[in-house]
């Protein structure tokens, strides 16, 4: 029986003591007439052989294609000594570090990540994660509108320069809470979202404004700018970055002249693998004026019986397993083994190899964009200074390069006109530090070739 | 020593970074950094060996029995792991095309419909990251549903005292207010009191069953027709899964959706809090307002249904469908297990819980429901322990770990006073649990000759027993560097 | 500097405590003559990065061809937790364990892999592992000419049916010790060992016989009559065996009325990847009377200073370290971390587990070898029952076939007429529990292709 | 406690077995097993349980300071790890045609080419699995050397009696007498008693330098004259090359033959005892006589060299050619290296064992030889303590481990009394040097005043210390069923 310890003479013994004589007489407080007559359609068992043969053939289909494709998941060197230290069974295998004494491996781990995070962010505080970056935009968003107390309406100021899949994200979570999501149109020429796009929102107050940086087009935005319009309208600043950046762009605790109040985002490009999309890893961090707002656990420093320190999770009244309906959040279980891959991650690069981390993919970035621009009609679609990504104007349909280009294992970017039809035919593409001059010649000539067929047909 | 004490300036003894530093100078100043982030400078030797000793000082599945209630802490097969992560799934890009995605959608689609099966529900998401996400897809969709039929008066939901914290919370981000429905003390729902509380203001109750007190409401047909009768859906918190996999299901009982822990019945890694997944099913009125992503069939291949074809969802949960190296995992485990292999997780599950159970009060603990079977798991209430020897349900958890046995859930359900919540799972053999009755036994033997000494607890440990209150008190919650260091300034891409 | 954490104030610093002013004034005492001027040649360093993809790219250059040979190392199914608990850090980067009190983890692992190679082998004692299966048999050789007291001269019986790798292995290592290594020959109807072949061996005494189970071919060689045989001519009797096959097959410590005097072998199949041949693990096991000609580390039990039960190095007077030129062997470092795997390898599939898999093993190569004679001209080379492999007859040149199938990515068997002439052309084959119904299929339609095709030539 | 007492009959909850047993019914009944082995019978859980937990009782780099002398205890890069474990090189089969080896013989080919240009010798082989292999490949081909030139009354070993227990073992399983070569009191060998040594009989020499005391032998070119005149060749015993990894070559020193312990300069893990890996390096006169396989190049592919390509080989030393994965390990650590980091390996060995050195002395530790630099390790000599307070080295070693810190090699070399041979190797950082210092003071002051204290170490370990001559003198080395259990069948085939 796999994974089911129990001799014959185990069960045997057990039901004895328990006084029935069968295991099913355990589940007689079942109405009979609700007990499952069988799983038809769920397969047999297979042996660790069997799955591993059938996953391996599956992993396989899937093949390792030349990916160009950044759009909020990168595709970095992870050393290996993340991954063989994160799932150890103590890590891997561990619960939430309710019970302190005995999880203090755990504990310190989210207490030097969110020490991490604080320096990177430039804010003062950081919670032990959330599920992704999209769902903790939605988070900052509701901790925003809680947060504001100068502000009583509950209206954003959501950039469309916002990745697409995080603005859907955050409608769909808050959408039932009373708040106003405004859409803040970008410069078509230069990518950015300026601080008149943002006036054209209107007058009445708003309790906070998103800012992306770098935006969902590798854009750079005035950070500053809009920072300090923002605060002097009394409204919350949330800025949406992403950590690797961070290494290189000013940090969102710097941002105007008293800094963002809010940073959130994607900590996938600190240690975790493309994996198709998840278990990825939200980060959510504040000023200190607003950590009572903050969902989410937080790890705490404190000192045991014998005065000797130790980390313990804190402030748990903002929670829902104290503070349930009035909690800050629903969140629960959420990204800890991440967390600790991450924490490692940052450990191993430090400020400096991630630095060098993300100059090369700003450097490969702009090689292949220059690159493929000179294919002709192949364009910069914005002018404006980008990091990591850079959209491009195609002159054939985006979709049909992309197939092509797919039959040639190489996945050739983000299809822009997908999520911004006026964009369109235009996509977005990104080279990680791991993409190599040959990667991109190759990216280069199977574009001119997949754009001669669509010029040809 | 945190890592940060081990930080020299300067060291990067790494094979990691890009040997050399690529020009990034056309980045205008403005936008840039000006000082570097304070994150340690240690060689790859000292972070490997940090977090290695820091591993050692948890307790695992892998190291330790793990009695916690209504966590689910069982074996994740160390083949779930290995598999999850070959290098097809790791590099998958979560915007690749279909074309380079079949692989992993049949693992999906195949998944989606197995959850179908045991759980009896009309269809499956498996978009949400964790239960809670699961949750509050679930009332987001009781809403869409009421909405959709104009019956915008439906704004309460039902939740048991016993429920876990994150059914009211996620019915409040869900734009609902909460109800609480009291437990009877027979520990199922009062029905009367239910009655009571229902009416057209009623949306939905959310209920595990087996419910948090770890017992199988009797009733359950009863609260479904009530509920169902005044308008209301059935929300099915499937944290509990474990308890009743192949052997009865929730869309039988009457439930029109559920979520699922994945990271508890699936046994996906806990990995010191998450990641999990938490699928949800619904019956067929609530299948138009899953989240998407979902997965579909088409003639030999797979394909993605996402805001086009779902114009009624209730949308996205996270940026890219969810956590996909979780659901692997699950799926892994699921095809080993089989049919007949989640049907004997229940049972032994369940023989666990009654036979521990059955020993602890043989050795005179107190159930919290006496005359009633265990689910997998159940309550023993220390009410008189801590009356008679001055030694609560803390000090007992705290004791154990001395005893290399991680501690029960505490304090929850909060409607049993002093109360541990354990459940033992079916991977763990009869030898664990007579040891753990065993160390039971002597704590009680301890609390009452010596008191102190289980109040003191624990001893063993790196660390003696933490001070919560000066955490809360004295909020230290990240290092900072000692003095601003001195300014260093990042690279102007030289 | 990759893995030197020296910063340069740390270098100033042990300078000075030093009294020296440069780090190459520390090698004052090398002639200066000698000293090295350069390491041209030597490549630039690389990141991790660039390694890894370097790496990446040739391990897919090899491909993972569909594997029918056996020959000595065989494709099984390794559970997943074999090396994710084998690589943790305190067993890999663990040494020897010197110092017990602080390897009790590496010295326990030692003891219950000695426990387990005993039971499997039915003898009483086990050494902690050698290098392989083939230097294992070089030092049981030699043992067996150290312990056997009766007889003085040094001729050692060694039937052609021990693989082939092996016997050139241990003409190598003994060579220089005035050991006379006695080929025996198989009956070529059955490709076993006969009694009768070892009294072609002649009248001298000799200190041992060695007896393959099964042998090279696969085929099963009749070690109760073989072990008895020696016996009674005062030799002692080596068995090399295959752990997982000895499962099914009677242990050597049961074979004929006394049972073999030494077993050794190759442990690769107990949870050891193919590999490309190591690192491996070779096992010696004897019976108590001659635990003090065994070579290498064993592992003891003992207690403690408070009577708490430990383990420890033991025996070590026979090692190197302590009794240098006399000791029973130069063997030091050996093969731990493979014992590791092994023995969790053992404890997670137990007896019926291992029973299992040989089961499966013995009947897939038996329907591989069916289904392949099948075809005209192909047929069982020897007739006698068989274990594991099958050595089947070609109606052409087997290099010819086997290139024509790895052009197909199927490796299709070894070339027996590589190794013994007189049987060309002939393959060995094997398909472990891990070759399905259609690997075999696959197999079987490819040869067909490759026969007509050198039947068309 | 052991796995085995852990079992119980009839327990088997993996899912690793076949799930059915296939036939076997034709395997003769003679031949078959009458009686199951014993191994243990446990859950995947319990198993993964009971080596997590004996894995957390060792040692190890990756937790502790290891400054074991001769050893080399430095980081094993885990980037080694996962690239030595791609699925192309695990999966590949020992016999694979050249057509699908090409990847791996390119990694065996350059490694060959690196080890030869830092060694400094003209032709190399990967085959020896290890130092004490390498080494008898070495002597074996100083004989074959003598053989095929008819000098066969060359057959004696010169060995410096400080060197180590591997080398005159060696010498003698290649057949040769071994003759011991005194070490002067300066730490190097002593020349006289050398000349007095050498004659016709002499085959050549086994050395190591720097020499296992530590320091690097100043007259290592009069020491091979005098071999060399007398008709001797010599040996390098390369397991302390990384205190000359590009500083010196042992092929410009004037040795013949030489084996490379890849597990320490080449930073492979010892993983508790092997495996390792010991290539030898020759000059050009021994070229015909390496170990086979070797790696060819050959136009734009490799191809293997075995017998029938070097007839006069030594011949095979393993059955497949050696610790593959062990080799590649190697080679990726080369790679990250580079030349540059290939000289700071040693440059920074060096100067971490001349500052350790330093600061012990300063801390009032007596140094083998004081007037002398230490290589990349060193002796120190605690005769003085052993007297006065009675403490020993092995004392001092086993009160080191509750500080948290490896012992060094004690009581080796055998001729230096009371001696710790330390090496801390270039990956440890200057804080680990100073705590270790900080360590020894402090057991000093403890073996001053409090010396039963330091007798009865360790303390804090799992065990206290362990007693060796209970151990061979009651000789239990494997566990056996306490009863031969109940004869159980193994299955028939059915
Ligand atoms: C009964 C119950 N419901 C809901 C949850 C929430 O699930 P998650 O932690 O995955 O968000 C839990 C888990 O902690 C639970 O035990
Ligand atoms: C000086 C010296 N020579 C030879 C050896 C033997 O090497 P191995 O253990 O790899 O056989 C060692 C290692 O222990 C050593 O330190």
């Amino acid at each position: 029986m796999p994974f089911i310890p129990h001799t014959d003479d185990d069960i045997a013994g057990m039901l004895d003591a328990i006084g029935v004589e069968r295991i099913d007489d355990l589940f007689d407080e079942i109405p009979t007439e609700l007990r499952a007559k069988g799983l038809e359609g769920i397969p047999d068992g297979l042996s660790e052989m069997e799955v591993a043969q059938l996953l391996q053939a599956r992993a396989r289909e899937d093949g390792q294609a030349l990916c160009f494709i950044g759009a909020g998941a990168y595709d970095h060197h992870i050393p290996a000594a993340v991954w063989q230290i994160t799932t150890r069974g103590e890590f891997y295998s561990a619960y939430t570090p309710y019970q302190a004494e005995a999880s203090q491996g755990t504990l310190q781990v989210l207490y030097e990540f969110q020490s991490m995070m604080t320096a990177l962010t430039g804010l003062d505080v950081s919670n032990a994660s959330l599920y992704d970056g999209a769902s903790a935009l939605a988070e900052a968003v509701l901790m925003a509108v809680r947060a504001n107390r100068k502000v009583k309406n509950a209206r954003v100021l959501m950039p469309r320069s916002v990745h697409p899949f995080y603005r859907r994200t955050v409608r769909s979570i808050v959408r039932h809470q009373g708040i106003e999501l405004v859409e803040v149109d970008f410069d078509h020429r230069t990518g950015q979202t300026r601080v008149a796009d943002c006036e054209a929102a209107g007058d009445e107050p708003f309790a906070a404004l998103v800012i992306p940086q770098p935006n969902f087009f590798g854009v750079l935005e005035d950070v500053d700018a809009l920072t300090d319009w923002a605060h002097a309208r009394d409204a919350l600043v949330i800025g949406v970055v992403n950590p690797v950046a961070l290494a290189l762009l000013s940090p969102p605790g710097d941002w105007g002249s008293e800094g963002a109040d809010i940073a959130c985002g994607e900590g996938q490009p600190l240690g975790m693998p493309l994996a198709s999309g998840g278990p990825y890893l939200g980060f959510l961090c504040c000023t200190q004026a607003q950590i009572r707002q903050l969902p989410g656990r937080i790890a705490g420093k404190t000192l045991d019986a014998d005065g000797k320190v130790g980390y313990t999770l804190t402030l748990q009244a903002r929670e829902q397993h104290i503070r349930r309906s009035k909690a800050t959040s629903n969140i629960c279980t959420n990204q800890g083994l991440l967390v600790t891959a991450a924490t490692i991650h940052m450990s191993i690069l430090g400020a400096e190899g991630l630095e060098r981390v993300a100059a090369a993919c700003h450097a490969n970035t702009s090689r292949l964009a220059d690159s493929l621009c000179e294919i002709n009609g192949v364009e910069p679609l914005f002018d404006a200074p980008a990091f990591h990504e850079r959209a491009l104007r195609l002159p054939a349909p985006a979709a049909n390069i992309l197939s092509d280009l797919a039959a040639n294992d190489i996945l050739g970017g983000f299809d822009l006109g997908r999520e911004y039809p006026e964009l369109d035919p235009a996509l977005l593409v990104c080279a990680t530090e791991l993409r190599t001059d040959a990667d991109i010649a190759a990216y280069r000539e199977a574009m001119a070739r997949a754009l001669a067929i669509a010029d040809a047909a | 020593m945190l890592i940060h004490e081990q930080s020299r300036p300067g060291r990067r003894a790494t094979a990691q970074a890009p040997l050399t530093t690529a020009d990034s100078s056309d980045l205008p100043t403005a936008l840039r950094r000006k000082q570097r982030a304070a994150l340690p400078e240690v060689s790859e030797l000292q972070a490997v060996r940090h977090y290695t000793r820091l591993s050692q000082q948890n307790f695992s599945i892998d190291t330790n029995f793990y009695p916690l209630g209504s966590c689910t802490m069982k074996y994740n097969p160390r083949a779930c792991n290995s598999l999850a992560s070959l290098p097809g799934f790791l590099a998958r890009h979560p915007a690749a095309p279909e074309s380079h995605s079949q692989g992993i959608m049949a693992c999906l689609y195949e998944l989606q419909d197995m959850l179908k099966i045991v759980t009896g529900m009309h269809a499956v998401s498996l978009a949400p990251a964790a239960g809670a996400q699961g949750e509050l897809a679930g009332v987001m969709m009781i809403r869409a549903y009421h909405d959709a039929r104009g019956d915008h008066e439906r704004r309460e939901i039902l939740v048991p005292d016993a429920a876990h914290g994150t059914n009211p919370a996620s019915a409040i981000m869900a734009g609902f207010k909460v109800r609480e429905a009291p437990t009877g003390s027979n520990g199922d729902v009062d029905i009367a009191a239910l009655r009571d509380a229902v009416g057209p203001q009623t949306a939905g109750i959310m209920l595990t069953n087996p419910s948090t007190v770890g017992v199988f409401d009797r009733n359950i047909q009863a609260i479904a027709e009530t509920v169902h009768e005044a308008g209301g859906l059935l929300y099915y918190d499937g944290a509990n899964l474990n308890a009743i996999l192949g052997k009865v299901r929730p869309g039988d009982m009457g439930f029109d959706v559920i979520h699922m822990n994945l990271h508890k019945t699936f046994s996906t890694p806990h990995g010191g809090g998450g990641p999990g997944a938490g699928p949800v099913g619904v019956s067929k009125r609530l299948e138009p307002y899953l989240p998407i992503p979902l997965v579909e069939q088409d003639g030999d291949s797979y394909r993605w249904l996402d805001e086009d074809d779902r114009p009624e969802t209730i949308g996205r949960m996270t940026a890219f469908g969810g956590n996909m190296g979780i659901l692997l995992r699950a799926y892994i485990y699921a095809r080993m297990l089989g049919a007949e292999g989640m049907r004997r997780v229940s049972e032994f599950a369940t023989l666990n819980a009654n036979y521990l159970l059955k020993r602890l009060q043989e050795a005179g603990f107190q159930a919290a429901y006496p005359e009633r079977r265990a689910s997998h798991e159940f309550i023993i209430t220390l009410k008189q322990e801590a009356k008679t020897y001055g030694v609560n349900a803390m000090d007992f958890a705290k004791r154990l770990l001395d005893f290399g046995y991680h501690a029960p859930t505490t304090y929850f359900p909060l409607l049993v006073p002093e109360c541990l919540l354990i459940e033992p799972t079916e991977t763990e053999p009869k030898e664990a649990l007579d040891g753990f009755v065993e160390a039971m036994t002597q704590i009680r033997k301890e609390a009452e000759e010596t008191p102190e000494k289980v109040k003191g607890a624990p001893y063993t440990l790196p660390l003696r027993r933490l001070d919560d209150v000066r955490a809360a008190r004295q909020l230290d919650v990240a290092w900072k560097p000692a003095s601003q260091p001195a300014s260093q300034p990042t690279s102007q891409g030289a």
